[in-house]
């Protein structure tokens, strides 16, 4: 069927020859590829930062890296991880590639400046990459002053220059995606009829947009301060190092949203769809991501709880921590409430989306230990911390953003990536994650601190555990890389709509013409429209 | 006239030209929210500087020059004014003299960088740069180094965003001489004259924060 | 060609007429004199707070007409609310930080 | 033997009372929900003949029940932990200072009775003791695992942490704020010992002199008493019997002569002037370190109000 299926157009990837033609691309969805191939590249330098940080974790004492090497080897794995790989990941690939198409448009708003961010993205990529060859940088992903505008002789200007420029694009592709929701909605699409995962595009640049500006705001005070010597962090001259982490975590603590509410959008897109069931509470699905986006401006100071910072700024923090943890408490529920009466089949994606419920769940709820203001003396900079995060961030958004490539493969490349190899990577991955990080839970409990070169004694079996764990995961991590490149050139073609989903995406052929639609559809049915065919 | 006019199509991703402007405008909107936040950030961190140190704020203040900040801060409105009138004259197709207005207005942007350029000369001569060359005799020497970090860090970003203006408004100038707007279809001057009025509140809150700190005593 | 779209107001934005524009700009001029004026009268504290007050007014005239806030649709007012609100949250928790950081209590 | 794991200060049993509470209940939230899942997925699954009441689309009560349920637990919990925190954060009346100098890579230790160590600190059993903090350089945090407690030291301020050990023995010393190359490398011992063995352990220290007579010492030294002696030409403010008191300054302001406004007034002595001086004092950053600083300082406070001395200007 699928070789009979008659093209009348050519699809977006071949509409027009040449590399060159990707280069100037003004596309959507060829950008959202070229933001695939940059991200995956820093993905695995990020994570051969991570293999080095856990070979070198597998015994107590310090030798594979030297303190210093180490120190950098964390920085640049938390710099890439969060700025070039993580932030950008399911917004700039996903989301440029399917936001016009779920809404029904022919492109972004603007198209040109979508372009830009990408060229503004590699030259951040660049500056890094440089900051890199020069010889590192030793201050975390943090940049806590006055480490970082003073002590350190490593090379944070340029890094702060790269995290600087990446933010740009950040706030470009921010401002396409909420034009385009407002201006751009295809016939009949209303607010509430809008796919989960364009409200989750929608909240996360708006964060984008209010947050990002901050951290290019004190990353300037830092470039400055360390470029004339002066500054408004210095202790010395009565300025305050804690103004930093204020202003630092105004951005940090948001962008955690960013790095997750897309992440929830692409997790309830799977579930409906292998589980052919509406999603349970759709409002409070869509409410919830605003809820979660607003109220994620409030909490940046539960980082702060033994940083010196007033004892009654805190409890206010604390408690403001607790109320953004209600929405989520929704939207797990939510999900697990739209299995029930369902026909669940277990595919890939569906596989990854479960993986995301259940490991956000965890993470999040660690958070909830965190946020608790006497825990947090106890268990801030241990590997408890370590945990959580990564539960959310590898555990959840990765999960989800490797859940996503699978479900919507097909209608990015035209091809059927081999199931059986995708259920085995998904399955690997879920152990191996694990058994890398539920370790670090006990590790931190028991007092690791970390950024730790080499650490006391008694943390070795958890750390060796752990580095087993890694390894496992880098294979499992390995494997969708290999097959789904194979499948690219062998792969059987793909159907329209190989899982019968709804959606907007799913009507026009695979891959999409460069317009997207022969004809501009219009939308008389609700989100997740599975109901009539539940019944067959 | 109107047959001279060309046809101005939709890009090829819109459906009609009104969806066009909103999105331009709505667009220009969200970025002039994202200067907010980021003069914000600044703006927090001058409200750190002043809550702690206000007695050295008071005095660093002083050293500024406040009339040629003043002068400055009526350049800037008339410019506003300028370039509101440019606008107003194409969107009533009355786009002649418009080129003009703009042009001017790019000048007083031109006129405000060179008084500032001139303020920040004589600064560096009486030793108020901290880094470069700070010299401060008195009291509170580290925290008006403070002062005068903000200063220069605030400043320099706004004067950035004026230089960045004045281009643009040049280029505009170029192009409606050419005649390339009119009434239904300029965009670009929308876009260009929200920035600049932008840039323009942004000085108005620079200006009383760092010149006017108080000069009572 | 699309019926049902609620965003899509075109130029309901009214030019000002010359009128307003003049006044505006005379308005500002007045309030640049009265913040200037401002910084020699004995107000002590409460400059500040003057300072602010003129420039926000200031500030919000410019949007409010030269930027045509009051003509547009009101998702763009909410925008722009929303953003003056976080400005003020940051500024605002910062501070009540600092203020509220006790002061070490001599030990010996 | 070395311990870390199980508590051995006052406030770690309540504290991990309430780590085991937040485990189970989101032990049971978390099982609840994976049963679901587990659940849903077998008896749903494609294929699989089961009744399937009508689809339901979302359901109000429901939603506000596991809205409100979570919302209340919350609630409880963060009252729970911010009045342990209000304890871990308040220094308890009568704890024994000692004085924690933190540098890039080091913990310097200074007691009262002028006893000094590097990377170890003794403190007795059964008694509250209160570190007074400052760093020399970057941010350090002073972390014992065991005793649940933890704070970080900054530069330029001085930070408290205060706890009490309940059981002898030698716990691990971590630094947990990243402070450079050397971070990991900054651990040391905290030695508990009964009250008679530290007693013992602090007079052993051979004839070491008392912080404030050390201060005393870099007072003359340093040329403060050419300034501040009552004998001096100089117009400079009696200093005796200063720490504590209100004090006027000069910009019309009014503060209380805490150790931070002691440490600011020499290192950054125009920062503050009292009211009716001239603002001639040198400031002394950069030939004072802090354990100069905090010798100096506990000289100021032993000094005695001097009978007779003029009153501070209202
Ligand atoms: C995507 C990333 C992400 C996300 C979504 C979150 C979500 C949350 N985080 Fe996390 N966090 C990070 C990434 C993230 N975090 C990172 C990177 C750091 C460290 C940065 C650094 O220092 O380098 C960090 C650090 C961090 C800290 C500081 C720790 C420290 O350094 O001392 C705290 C403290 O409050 C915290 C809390 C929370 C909370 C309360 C949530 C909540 O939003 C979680 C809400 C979710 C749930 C609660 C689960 C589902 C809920 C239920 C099933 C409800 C039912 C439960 C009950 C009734 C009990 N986080
Ligand atoms: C945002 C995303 C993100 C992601 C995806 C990851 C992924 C991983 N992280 Fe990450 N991590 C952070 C964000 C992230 N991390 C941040 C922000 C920090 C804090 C930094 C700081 O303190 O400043 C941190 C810190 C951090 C630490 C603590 C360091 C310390 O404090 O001393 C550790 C330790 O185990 C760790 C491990 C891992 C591992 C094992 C993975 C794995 O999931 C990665 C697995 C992937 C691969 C392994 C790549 C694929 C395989 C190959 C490329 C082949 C391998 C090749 C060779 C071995 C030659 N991370
Ligand atoms: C050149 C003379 C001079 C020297 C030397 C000097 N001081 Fe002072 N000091 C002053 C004067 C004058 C003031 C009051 C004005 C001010 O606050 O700056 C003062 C104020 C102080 C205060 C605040 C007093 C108060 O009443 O609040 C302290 C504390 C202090 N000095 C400590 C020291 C110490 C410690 C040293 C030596 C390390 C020292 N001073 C050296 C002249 C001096
Ligand atoms: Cu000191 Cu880390
Ligand atoms: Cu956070």
């Amino acid at each position: 069927m699928t070789a009979t299926l008659h093209r009348e157009e050519p699809s977006y990837l071949t509409a027009e020859p040449g590399l060159w033609s990707w280069f100037t691309t003004r596309d959507h969805k060829r950008i959202a590829i070229l933001y695939a191939i940059a991200i995956t590249g820093f993905f695995l330098v990020g994570g051969i930062a991570a293999a080095l940080m856990r070979a070198e974790l597998a015994t107590p004492e310090g030798d594979v890296l030297s303190a210093e090497a180490y120190n950098k080897t964390f920085s640049l794995h938390g710099i890439v991880m969060v700025w070039f790989f993580l932030i950008p990941s399911i917004p700039n690939t996903l989301g440029n590639f399917l936001l016009p198409l779920m809404i029904g448009a022919r492109d972004l708003a603007f198209p040109r400046l979508n372009l830009w961010s990408w060229y503004v993205y590699i030259v951040g990529g660049v500056f890094t990459v440089a900051m890199l060859l020069a010889g590192g940088v030793d201050t975390g992903w943090t940049f806590y002053t006055p480490l970082s505008s003073i002590f350190s002789n490593t090379h944070v200007v340029l890094a702060v220059v790269g995290v600087f420029v990446v933010g740009f694009s950040s706030i470009f592709t921010a401002i396409n995606f909420i034009v385009t929701v407002h201006t751009m909605r295809a016939p009949g699409m209303h607010w509430f009829r809008m796919p989960l995962f364009v409200w989750a595009m929608y909240a996360t640049s708006l964060v984008m947009v209010l947050a990002t500006p901050v951290l290019t705001a004190t990353l300037a005070l830092i470039g400055l301060e360390r470029l004339f010597g002066v500054g408004i962090f210095d202790p010395a001259l009565g300025g305050d190092p804690l103004l930093f982490q204020h202003l630092f975590w105004f951005y940090s603590h948001p962008a955690v949203y960013i790095m997750v509410l897309p992440a929830m959008g692409v997790t309830s897109e799977l579930i409906t769809c292998f589980a052919r069931k509406r999603i349970f509470g759709y409002r409070f699905m869509a409410w919830s991501i605003m809820g979660i986006a607003g109220l994620g401006f409030l909490v940046w100071g539960h980082h702060m709880f033994v940083s010196g910072q007033s004892m009654y700024a805190s409890m206010v923090f604390s408690i403001l921590s607790y109320f953004v943890a209600v929405p989520s408490a929704i939207k797990v529920f939510n999900w697990t409430a739209t299995l029930h009466n369902g026909h669940i089949s277990f595919e890939a994606p569906m596989l990854y989306a479960i993986g995301f419920v259940g490991l956000f769940m965890l993470g999040g709820l660690t958070g909830l230990f965190l946020a608790a203001t006497a825990l947090d003396v106890h268990l801030t900079d241990t590997y408890f911390v370590i945990a959580h995060f990564h539960y959310i961030m590898v555990g959840g958004s990765v999960m989800a953003f490797l859940g996503g490539i699978h479900f919507w493969w097909p209608k990015i490349t035209g091809r059927l990536y081999p199931e059986a190899w995708a259920r085995f990577a998904a399955i690997l991955m879920f152990f191996g994650f694990n058994l890398t990080f539920f370790p670090q839970y006990l590790l931190g409990i028991g007092g690791m601190p970390r950024r730790y070169h080499d650490y006391p004694e008694q943390y070795l079996l958890l750390n060796v555990l752990s580095s087993a764990g890694a390894s496992i995961l880098a294979v499992a991590y390995l494997l969708p890389l290999c097959y789904l490149t194979w499948s690219v050139f062998n792969g059987r073609r793909a159907p329209p709509n190989p899982w019968q989903a709804s959606g907007l995406e799913w009507i026009t052929t695979s891959p999409p013409p460069k317009h997207n639609f022969r004809r501009t559809p219009v939308v008389d049915f609700e989100a997740y429209d599975y109901e009539q065919e539940s019944t067959r | 006239m109107n047959t001279l006019r060309r046809e101005v199509l939709p890009a090829e991703q819109f459906d009609d030209l009104p969806q066009q402007h909103a999105s331009a405008r709505l667009g220009m909107w969200l970025f002039l929210l994202n200067e907010i936040l980021f003069f914000g950030g600044f703006f927090c961190a001058y409200a750190w500087g002043r809550y702690g140190a206000p007695e050295a704020f008071t005095l660093a203040s002083r050293r500024l020059d406040v009339v040629l900040a003043g002068i400055e801060s009526v350049v800037l409105i008339v410019s506003g004014l300028l370039v509101a009138l440019a606008l107003r004259a194409i969107r009533l197709d009355r786009p002649r003299g418009a080129w003009r207005l703009l042009a001017c207005g790019a000048a007083l942007g031109l006129l405000f960088l060179a008084l500032h350029g001139k303020e920040y000369l004589t600064e560096f001569h009486e030793g108020l740069v901290p880094g470069l060359h700070f010299r401060w005799d008195g009291v509170h020497d580290a925290q008006a180094q403070l002062f005068f970090f903000l200063y220069y860090a605030m400043t320099l970003f706004h004067a950035l965003h004026v230089a960045v203006g004045v281009v643009l408004l040049g280029w505009l100038a170029l192009r409606t001489r050419r005649g390339h707007f009119d009434a239904g279809h300029h965009p670009q001057i929308e876009m260009v004259c929200l920035y600049w009025q932008f840039v323009d509140v942004v000085w108005m809150f620079l200006f009383p924060l760092f010149y006017l700190v108080d000069r009572s005593t | 060609m699309n019926p049902d779209h609620p965003n899509r107001d075109g130029d309901r934005t009214r030019p000002n007429s010359l009128r307003t524009e003049y006044l505006l700009t005379a308005a500002l001029l007045v309030l640049l004199g009265l913040n200037v004026a401002s910084a020699w009268l004995p107000l002590g504290r409460w400059r500040l707070a003057v300072n602010l007050a003129i420039a926000a007014t200031q500030a919000g005239l410019v949007m409010a007409v030269a930027m045509h806030l009051r003509s547009s649709r009101p998702l763009l007012r909410y925008l722009v609310a929303a953003a003056g609100v976080l400005v003020a949250l940051l500024i605002g928790m910062v501070l009540a930080d600092s203020l509220t950081r006790q002061a070490v209590p001599a030990p010996w | 033997m070395n311990r870390w794991l199980f508590g051995a200060s006052s406030i770690a049993g309540d504290l991990d009372l309430l780590f085991g509470f937040m485990t189970l209940l989101s032990g049971i939230v978390a099982i609840g929900v994976f049963a679901a899942i587990w659940y849903f997925c077998i008896r749903y699954r494609r294929g699989h003949e089961t009744t399937r009441t009508l689809p339901r689309r979302g359901d109000l009560p429901v939603e506000l029940t596991w809205t409100i349920i979570p919302l209340l637990l919350f609630l409880g919990v963060f009252i729970w932990s911010i009045r342990l925190y209000a304890r871990i954060e308040t220094v308890p009346d009568g704890a024994m200072p000692v004085y924690i100098v933190a540098k890039q890579w080091m913990w310097k230790a200074q007691h009262a009775g002028g006893r000094r160590e590097i990377n170890v600190l003794h403190v007795p059993v059964g008694r509250p003791v209160q570190l007074n903090m400052i760093s020399e350089d970057v941010i350090h945090s002073f972390f014992v695992p065991a005793f649940r407690v933890k704070q970080d030291v900054l530069p330029g301020r001085y930070t408290q942490l205060w706890f009490e050990v309940e059981e002898p023995g030698e716990y691990d010393l971590l630094c947990a704020e990243y402070c450079g190359t050397e971070h990991s490398g900054m651990r040391g011992t905290v030695v508990a010992l009964q009250p008679e063995a530290f007693a013992r352990w602090l007079a052993g220290g051979g004839d070491v002199a008392d912080l404030a007579t050390r201060g005393a010492a870099l007072f003359r030294r340093h040329g403060c008493s050419g300034c501040h002696a009552p004998e001096s030409r100089v117009h400079a403010p009696d200093l005796a019997g200063l720490p504590g008191r209100p004090v006027q300054l000069a910009d019309g302001s009014r503060t209380v002569a805490d150790d931070a406004y002691l440490r600011d007034s020499i290192l950054l002595p125009t920062r503050q002037v009292v009211a009716g001086y001239e603002p001639i004092m040198p400031s002394f950053a950069g030939q004072l370190d802090e354990e100069d600083l905090l010798a100096l300082i506990a000289y100021l406070n032993s000094l005695e109000r001097r009978p007779g001395a003029a009153e501070m200007p209202p």
